[in-house]
């Protein structure tokens, strides 16, 4: 059968998947933001494997929460990216860079 | 008497005040006809006291006027110490200082700095008084200090010379290195005696005799050795002993009746009076005897070889001086401390007389001190001329005049002392004698006699100096003559300083050389017996020799010697090595100290250094805030990273 | 291998692929599709997981309308394609090294750790996942349920708040005006001098 | 089914607060821009409604609601009252900026009404969701906010990068949660709690621990969780960066204390490391950085982060007094915080942002009040007495000596005279240099006041610290 | 009656309500309000601590005139007052040299005068503060408070260079005092307590005591200033304003040795014991290295300030050689000579380098100039000015009869107690001192007028005479009678050597 450690270990490759998503893309905004819901999606597995293996709901529950969140940073996220876009004519990461030192 | 004491004190110290603060108010005339009233109240008061003590033979007076501070259960206390000692040093210092004052009149006339100049001599002689009266080592290093601080004053009382401004801030730090030692000194008396009075510390003195003290490590030294050396050091400085004489030539450069009063007859002769006083204590070590005596030879000798090549006439006579104060020195070394005190009051006296008459000269000369343009001022200034004369004779010792006393007996004693160096004082005395004689008629002859080498314009100027001048010449001519022959017996042979001067038996070589004395007649027919007057007639006939009968003669030792000449032109070198060593080392090592040690190592390496390298680091390490968002998060991944690697690895 | 390994292997690794796509596609859109992929896989691990009704809504919602909002602006926004991807190997080997030794030591823990942890029972037919979550969800967990609500006004508000654009200088027609216009108002007749040439 | 109703009754100041954004939201549909007043009269209104609700319903006992995920208890009920009290400055500081710069909308206050709303649910958490959410809550509303002014180019930047490494950082808080919630099978804190002492998996709890604690280091602004923070300091309306300066660190020290005291106060030992690691970095980098920096927003920035490093310190005690000491420490903070950017607003005008160091010059001759006012916020956060900031040092390096690490105060004060260095250039700019630009401050007299009343009372607080620093004992039961 | 009376609270709170007054008058419009009323201030709170030395008890050494109240009751600090025979005196140095600078500051300071005044009003009531707290914690408030204003006088109406010198100075005394504070809340965990009295008994091992003794070293270290930490010092000196270079001088230096005689011989006596070869080798080299230092100094702010050092050189070794001596003689017999010579150096010097300062004010503010080389022949054209300036450099070269001959002498006196050469070393100020200090006044003063700008000068004022009559009084008075002071600081220094000399191991 199918251990929990398997789903964790999937997780938590998909959580590094999505982080190096976050540091390696130094060009398409909206990749970044792809990442970050890999990432949720990431944590949303552990949340429902341990749910599953705990043999509790409160772990669905919080993922279910996640994905209300997740959603709405996706809403505020995308309209900044608009902002950002509409302000700078470019979605390149590289670009951003006017507040530094 | 309380009252009288510090009424000769006082009154010389509100003269001072009020010359000082309100003369320019009160005007020149009151200003001093105040001073000088001060001060002959306080020297007939000093007469009197004298005669108090001497004549009427009262006890000492050993009392306190007022508590300075208590600290750590010492008392520091000014007080007054009256003996035969101090009230002698009272006479001489009040009455040579009133002459002065009343010169000052005549001499002064004309300067700007009238008032302050009065303001500062009756300072003196209140600091001089204080000195002498005192009755503990605090009040005698305050009087010592105070009297540096006036001499200081005068000078530089000509503060537009740069000369005298130089030669003051000489004096002072010359004098400085003197008190440096007196002071620790002082500090040694106070540890080891636990009390800076003198009565306590002469008392307990001898009881501390075989203490031993360890300076060096590993080497031990006679406790009262090391006090009397310290002691001493502070005599050396205020008293011009080699080689801290150096101050006295410049201090030339204050006005001639300074250089009477303090530079010739009281200041200077403190540093004597004060090993005189301290007598209990010096007769506990022999070591340092021994350091007095050759100290006071080699000054004796060698500065009056320096009065042979000086033009300047103040400057001879300053010579003579610290020739004069190496004697005084050498009879203290000799225990002979009556003989150096009985010398440092007829010093005083013809050595104020020959300031005086000097400045008469100088004043009739319209300030011209050079002797070569000098001659044949006989005729000009007769009085001065004569005043002059006795003051010399009085100088080289000739018999029955004051200075033969005082400087055969020193003569004597030093050749019956036994003591480590007393071969060479004996014969360094004996060929001062023949310098002093020497020189004091080379200044006689360039001056009084010979051609008149002055300008014509001068010439038509030249006359004798007023009453006020040569009042005080007269005045002081009297004793320059008799003094001698009136206290050589009791002061020297007799009990005159039995309650101030304690000499142990086997050092009392004045009881040696009062043996067969009788009366002052006797005293002249034994000095004749001795080499001394035939050597200041030999000197006195040589000088006429050369500057009358021959006075090509000098010009052609200055060239065939011209060696010898230059080391003493340059005084053996004392002020270039000082001017060189100390002062210029100084500056240097000041220098090093301030831009290398202040400058670059603390603040350029430490406190600039690690300022300018935070704010380096801060402007290398802020371009890691570089702006791009991935190496924010990198830096965030990293640092879970590390965590994880720290926390769970 | 059970039937359930199999679908277990397959979908992790379609997940897995469907991320290393997303993060390194050179074109949004592609992205944005791998990204429906990796969560249409994940939905099917949460199915084996017998979380029914959040995988349904991770597709519906996820799916359905957070993605399509991806595909929405990606498509709004005039993005130039070739100028993102230069340089992009350039990074690579230190961002893999890092993001391959932190996944390294989260395997790691969660790996050995919970390994051995005791498979539950299979849950029977009459279970009903939605039923148990929404009784908890209006119960026990009505606050936070409430604090969702108000996150997504949040998101409502700022959204608009961000990019809804008044635009003073925009021009519109107005049929109202159109219609009602006279003549003095469409020709205006002026008088001109002859111009000398 | 067991289900109990709740106890709304002690969730009172959270529902009105919430009633009350509705309402603002609602009303200001129908605001014009020239009767916007209303909404901000509304907005003090709910905070001093919220206020007055929480102080009326105090109680220094402890109780929970909601199935446990809330939970009210005399520290929240402290930290909201300051939240409310800086939010009411910041609202009253923001308004003449806003209006300068064509920005006073209802968002601003719908926004950051939310924001407060997100700070009270975060410090009334008792669970991991509603720890989660609050923090969201208050996050989104501030990406928003950050971005509120749509036309600058550093705006828009700095929300963008301030919301991809929130979510980042979230998205590790919430992996960090999911490991605990495996771990403990259990997202009420305090159950978490109980399982943490003898949990059969330590490993796991660390490593959930470590991911929870870059996550709350995120929220600090911890380096080297930390880069977010400048940059939007400085990007931020100045408005905002007042918002986000000030409350926002009173919710992330009670998120601080709810997951890791509350929750996790067995892990003691491992947070603490971590902690030290993270507080010395942060004062290092922060006062080293600051030093570099010529705009002000982005020097206080950097001053944060310091200061934030001095609060963990705190915190890393582990003991009561530790965090009444780190209580006190980011109450204080907060104050001086809002003080020193309503000086940059109070010197700002339609046009000029005075952000730079060098606005400041000369100061003292066009206003030596206000110039003293900066001058005691600056004494203050560089913690040199008789001034509040002092005793907030002292206090947290009192329970550094007091657990034996000397050393680590020693650390700290090291690093807090590199600090004063930044300060003192600002006191050096407004009094030794000479004025730049002549105009006069021509602030409204509310602002005026208002930030007059700060900065006496950093001078009055600092004179008189013993109640706060009581209050903030008691909360402890000290 | 004025025992009912909070003195030491009137004579803190007097100054610095005064101060917020006087900075209520606002702008340069209102100077003379402001100076009057600083004036006003500055007197009353002079006359305030009048009766504190003529109700003083000498027979005792207890704290007189104590207050307590609480203060911050969760940290156990209190609001604890009182003064005994060392901390009296400095308490009426304070107060003495504010009316003085006050004067000084009336006609120079022309710009932001009431910010001016009351900046040194409410240093001086700090000052006050730091001297009467008994508290560990309030002396460190009032302590830290003081750099506040200090700070802003030197930077505001301080010469070119100002702003390095005010930063350096704050920044060093800043990172002097933090480390005391660390070592104030480290006994406050041994002892419970911030009552620096309580902290005098509190049993500490040997380590310990060291480690606070170093932490206290560095704070007050950098206040005297001792070598090398002492670099702060002439730069803020020669920036600072007349006024402010006056009070840091006078007061402020004696603050850290203040700092030495209530903290570290008392708390650490068996640390100071052991470290004191370090001190009294580290106040040697201030004597001399400095004095060295002061002789090459071209600008006179500079000298002055370089003689400073040196002479608070004297007053930490006239605090340390107490243990050599001990250990030397055995009996702590001389040791009293050294604190007390010491305590009479800081307030001579508080006199000397108050009026040194002053004099030197007086030229700036005539040539704005205060390179020794821009001047010479002074006494030409200011001949009762020249007059006060030599007193004072006779004074400040140690001349009997004039205060600053007293400490040096007696802590000459002790030290040849502890070790010949320490006094031998110590005894070289006489000359060196001399050497600098009169060197200066040669090339100022003396010689001929140097140039037009000397030629044109003009005579003191009556509020300049004033301002140095008063200091001219001061000096000669404590140096021809010192007993009244000593009086004072008798029991008390008996009774601080005699808990030092009882070992805490």
């Amino acid at each position: 059968m199918i251990a929990l450690s398997d789903y964790l270990t999937v997780s938590a490759i998909l959580f590094g998947i999505s982080m190096a998503g976050i540091f390696i893309n130094r060009k398409n905004m909206i990749i970044l933001l792809m990442s970050i819901e890999l990432m949720l999606l990431a944590v949303n597995i552990n949340f429902v494997a341990f749910s599953h293996y705990l043999g509790d709901s409160a772990g669905q529950v919080f993922v279910f929460f996640i994905l209300t969140v997740a959603a709405a940073e996706a809403a505020i996220g995308l309209a900044i990216l608009v902002v950002l876009f509409r302000n700078r004519r470019t979605i390149n990461v590289q670009d951003m860079d006017s507040l530094k030192g | 008497m309380h009252d009288i004491y510090l009424t000769i004190v006082l009154a010389p110290l509100i003269g001072a005040v009020i010359a000082g603060l309100f003369g320019k108010a009160i005007g020149r005339t009151a200003t001093h006809r105040i001073t000088i009233l001060a001060m002959a109240i306080s020297t007939i008061l000093s007469a009197y006291v004298f005669k108090y003590m001497t004549v009427d033979g009262n006890e000492t007076y050993n009392a306190t006027v007022y508590t300075w501070m208590v600290a750590d259960g010492i008392r520091f206390e000014i007080g007054f110490l009256i003996d035969s000692l101090s009230s002698m040093m009272m006479v001489v210092v009040t009455s040579v200082s009133l002459m002065v004052h009343i010169y000052t009149i005549g001499y002064m006339h004309e300067d700007d700095g009238y008032q302050r100049f009065f303001s500062y001599i009756s300072l003196f002689t209140f600091s001089m008084l204080m000195l002498v009266m005192s009755n503990n080592f605090m009040q005698l290093f305050f009087g010592w200090e105070a009297v540096g601080l006036v001499s200081y004053l005068l000078i530089g009382f000509w503060y537009k010379r740069p000369t005298a401004i130089y030669a003051n801030l000489k004096a002072f730090l010359v004098n400085r290195v003197g008190d440096f030692g007196f002071l620790l000194g002082i500090a040694a008396v106070l540890m080891y005696f636990n009390s800076l009075d003198y009565a306590d510390v002469f008392k307990a003195a001898p009881l501390m005799k075989d203490m031993a003290v360890e300076v060096i490590p590993g080497q031990t030294w006679s406790l009262m050795t090391m006090i009397g050396i310290l002691l001493f050091i502070g005599a050396m400085g205020k008293s011009a002993q080699v080689p801290l004489h150096v101050w006295l030539p410049d201090s030339m450069e204050g006005p001639t009746p300074i250089s009477a009063l303090i530079h010739a007859a009281t200041m200077v002769t403190a540093g004597i009076f004060m090993v005189a006083r301290m007598s209990p204590l010096y007769e506990l070590s022999e070591t340092a005897l021994s350091i007095i005596i050759v100290i006071g030879a080699i000054t004796a000798l060698f500065m009056g070889l320096l009065g042979i090549v000086q033009n300047d006439i103040k400057r001879v006579v300053a010579y003579s001086t610290l020739s004069q104060l190496g004697y005084m020195t050498v009879a203290l070394g000799a225990s002979a401390y009556a003989a150096g005190v009985f010398h440092l009051m007829t010093h005083a006296f013809f050595k104020a007389l020959l300031f005086l008459a000097a400045g008469s000269v100088i004043i009739g000369m319209h300030h011209e001190q050079d002797m070569r343009k000098m001659g044949g001022l006989k005729k000009y200034m007769p009085v001065t001329y004569w005043t002059m004369l006795i003051g010399t004779l009085a100088l080289i010792g000739l018999p029955g005049f004051a200075g033969f006393f005082s400087k055969d007996a020193i003569i004597e004693a030093v050749h019956y002392s036994e003591i480590a160096g007393s071969g060479f004082a004996y014969f360094s005395v004996l060929a001062g004698v023949f310098i002093t004689a020497f020189y004091s008629f080379r200044l006689f002859f360039m001056v009084f006699h010979g051609k008149e080498r002055m300008d014509e314009h001068t010439r038509s100027h030249i006359h004798e100096s007023p009453w006020v001048v040569t009042l005080p010449l007269i005045a002081l001519a009297i004793p320059s003559v008799i003094i001698g022959a009136v206290y050589v017996g009791p002061m020297l042979f007799g009990d005159f300083f039995s309650d101030s001067i304690l000499v142990s038996s086997e050092h009392d070589v004045l009881a040696k050389v009062g043996q067969g004395f009788t009366s002052w007649g006797g005293f002249i027919l034994h000095g004749l017996q001795g080499p001394a007057v035939y050597l200041a007639l030999g000197g006195a006939a040589t000088a006429w020799y050369f500057y009358m009968k021959r006075p090509d003669i000098p010009g052609m030792f200055k060239q065939r010697l011209s060696i010898i000449y230059r080391v003493l032109e340059n005084k053996y070198g004392f002020d270039d090595f000082n001017e060189k060593v100390f002062a210029g080392g100084s500056r240097k090592l000041g220098g090093f100290f301030w831009r290398v040690g202040d400058e670059k190592i603390i603040d350029g390496i430490i406190v600039n250094g690690t300022a300018q390298s935070v704010g380096w680091l801060a402007s290398v390490l802020r371009h890691l805030q570089s702006g791009y968002l991935y190496h924010y998060a990198f830096a965030m991944i990293v640092g879970l990273m590390m965590m994880l690697l720290l926390f769970i690895v | 291998m059970a039937f359930e390994q199999i679908i277990f292997y397959f979908f992790s690794a379609m997940v897995l692929l469907a991320g290393v796509m997303v993060i390194t596609a050179r074109n949004p859109v592609y992205a944005a599709l791998f990204l429906v992929m990796a969560f249409f896989s994940s939905s099917a691990l949460w199915l084996l997981l017998e979380a029914e009704f959040l995988a349904i809504t991770l597709v519906l919602v996820y799916v359905g309308a957070v993605m399509v909002l991806f595909l929405f602006v990606v498509m709004m926004l005039d993005i130039n394609l070739v100028a993102l991807r230069e340089g992009f190997m350039r990074y690579l080997p230190v961002g893999a090294l890092v993001a391959i030794s932190v996944i390294a030591m989260m395997t790691m823990v969660v790996g050995p750790e919970f390994a051995d942890f005791p498979i539950p029972e299979r849950k029977g037919p009459e279970y009903n996942n939605t039923a148990e979550l929404g009784r908890i969800l209006y119960t026990e967990y009505v606050y936070p349920f409430e604090l969702a609500a108000v996150i997504l006004v949040v998101a409502i508000v700022a959204a608009i708040a961000l990019t809804l654009r008044r635009r003073p200088m925009v021009r519109k027609q107005n049929p109202d005006q159109q219609v009602s216009v006279r003549k003095e108002e469409r020709v205006r007749i002026v008088k001109m001098d002859v111009e000398k040439r | 089914m067991d289900f109990a109703i709740p106890n709304y009754y002690i969730a009172i100041p959270e529902m009105f607060v919430l009633g009350m954004v509705c309402l603002v939201l609602v009303i200001d549909l129908f605001m014009t821009d020239k009767s916007r007043t209303v909404t901000y009269l509304l907005s003090q209104t709910t905070l001093v409604g919220a206020a007055v609700l929480t102080f009326t319903t105090f109680s220094y006992e402890t109780q929970f609601a909601f199935s446990n995920t809330f939970v009210r208890d005399a520290m929240g009920d402290v930290l909201k009252g300051f939240i409310y009290l800086s939010i009411f400055f910041v609202f009253l500081y923001a308004r003449p900026y806003l209006q300068q710069r064509n920005l006073f909308k209802g968002e601003y206050y719908v926004l950051g009404l939310f924001a407060v709303l997100g700070m009270m649910v975060m410090v009334s958490a008792q669970s991991l969701l509603t720890i989660y959410l609050g923090l969201e809550m208050l996050a989104l509303s501030l990406y928003a906010m950050v971005a509120l002014k749509r036309d600058s180019i550093e705006a828009s930047e700095s929300a963008m990068k301030y919301f991809i490494l929130g979510a980042l950082a979230s998205g590790m808080l919430l992996y960090g949660m999911s490991m605990l919630y495996g771990a403990t099978q259990s997202l009420d804190l305090a159950v978490i709690s109980q399982q943490a002492v003898n949990s059969d998996m330590p490993l796991v709890m660390v490593f959930g621990l470590v991911f929870i604690v870059v996550g709350v280091a995120f929220k600090l602004g911890a380096v080297p969780f930390h880069m977010w923070v400048p940059d939007v300091y400085q990007g931020s309306p100045t408005a905002v960066t007042l918002f986000i300066g000030s409350a926002p660190k009173i919710a992330a020290f009670a998120m601080v204390m709810r997951l890791l005291v509350d929750g996790l106060s067995s892990m003691h030992i491992h947070w603490q490391d971590m902690f030290i690691i993270l507080s010395v970095l942060s004062l290092a980098v922060g006062n080293i950085f600051a030093i570099a920096q010529t705009n002000i927003k982005r020097m206080l920035a950097y001053s944060t982060i310091a200061h934030m490093g001095f609060l963990m310190l705190g915190v890393l005690s582990g003991t009561k007094e530790g965090y009444s000491a780190a209580m006190f420490y980011t109450i204080v903070y907060a104050m001086m915080s809002v003080g020193a950017f309503g000086m940059i607003i109070l010197l700002s005008r339609a046009g000029f942002e005075a952000d730079q160091l060098n606005d400041f010059k000369g100061l003292n001759d066009k206003s030596p009040w206000f110039a003293l006012v900066m001058l005691i916020l600056m004494f203050s956060m560089a913690g040199v007495p008789p001034f509040l900031g002092f005793w907030a040092k002292v206090s947290v390096l009192k329970e550094l000596v007091h657990i034996d690490m000397t050393w680590l105060a020693v650390v700290a004060v090291v690093f807090s005279i590199i600090g004063a260095f930044y300060y003192l250039r600002i006191i050096k700019i407004m009094y030794f240099d000479k004025m730049e630009d002549s105009s006069q401050i021509s602030h409204s007299l509310d602002l005026r006041i208002a930030l007059s009343a700060n900065g006496l009372a950093i001078l009055v607080l600092g004179l008189l610290p013993g109640p706060l620093m009581a209050l903030c004992a008691a909360t402890f039961g000290l | 009656m004025f025992f009912e009376l909070p003195l030491l609270s009137l004579l803190i709170w007097t100054p610095i309500l005064g101060g917020v007054l006087v900075l209520l008058t606002g702008s340069d419009k209102n100077a003379l309000e402001a100076k009057v009323i600083s004036l006003l201030v500055s007197v009353v709170t002079f006359a305030l601590s009048l009766p504190l030395f003529g109700l003083f008890d000498t027979a005792t050494a207890t704290m007189q005139f104590t207050e307590q109240h609480r203060w911050i009751e969760s940290f156990n600090v209190n609001y604890t007052l009182g003064v005994d025979g060392i901390s009296m005196p400095l308490i009426v140095l304070t107060t003495f040299t504010t009316v003085l600078v006050i004067m000084a500051g009336w006609e120079v300071i022309q710009y932001k005068v009431a910010q001016y005044m009351a900046a040194f009003l409410i240093m001086e009531g700090l000052m006050i503060g730091v001297f009467s707290a008994l508290d560990a914690m309030l002396f460190y408030v009032f302590w830290e408070a003081m750099l506040i204003p200090m700070f802003i006088v030197i930077g505001v109406w301080g010469g070119p260079r100002r702003v390095y010198a005010t930063i350096k100075f704050f920044l060093y005394t800043f990172l002097g005092s933090v480390f005391m504070l660390v070592a104030l809340i480290y006994m406050y965990f041994q002892g419970d307590t911030f009552s620096i009295l309580q902290l005098h008994t509190l049993k500490l091992n040997l380590t310990e005591q060291i480690l606070i003794f170093l932490a206290f070293l560095i704070a007050f270290a950098v206040k005297v200033p001792m070598w090398p930490v002492h670099t702060w010092l002439p730069d803020a000196h020669v920036e600072a304003p007349t006024g402010g270079s006056v009070i840091l001088a006078a007061i402020m230096l004696k603050l850290g040795a203040y700092g030495f005689l209530r903290f570290s011989l008392p708390i650490t006596p068996d640390a100071s014991s052991v470290l004191d070869i370090m001190m009294i080798v580290l106040s040697l080299i201030a004597v001399i290295y400095i004095g060295f230092v002061a002789l090459v100094q071209q600008d006179m702010k500079k000298l002055i300030a370089y003689s400073s050092i040196s002479h608070m050189g004297f007053v930490t070794l006239g605090f340390f050689i107490v243990f050599m001596i001990y250990e030397n003689t055995g009996s702590w017999n001389g040791a009293a000579l050294g604190i007390e010579g010491a305590i009479v150096q800081m307030i001579s010097h508080g006199f000397i380098s108050g009026a040194m300062f002053l004099t030197v004010g007086v030229l700036y503010d005539r040539m704005h100039s205060r390179e020794i080389g821009a001047y010479g022949g002074v006494i030409n054209t200011m001949p009762v000015f020249a007059g006060f300036a030599v007193l004072f450099a006779m004074s400040n070269a140690g001349l009997p009869g004039t205060s600053g001959f007293v400490g040096e002498f007696m802590v000459i006196l002790s030290a040849f107690k502890a070790n010949f050469w320490i006094a031998f070393l110590a005894a070289t100020t006489l000359i060196l001192g001399a050497a600098y200090t009169l060197w200066m006044v040669k090339r100022v003063f003396f010689g001929d007028i140097a140039n037009d700008n000397v030629a044109d000068l003009k005579d003191l004022t009556t509020r300049e005479f004033t301002i140095l009559a008063i200091l001219a009084v001061a000096v000669l008075g404590l140096g021809v009678y010192p007993a009244p002071l000593l009086e004072v600081m008798g029991p008390t220094v008996d009774n601080l050597l005699q808990h030092i000399a009882q070992s805490k191991l």
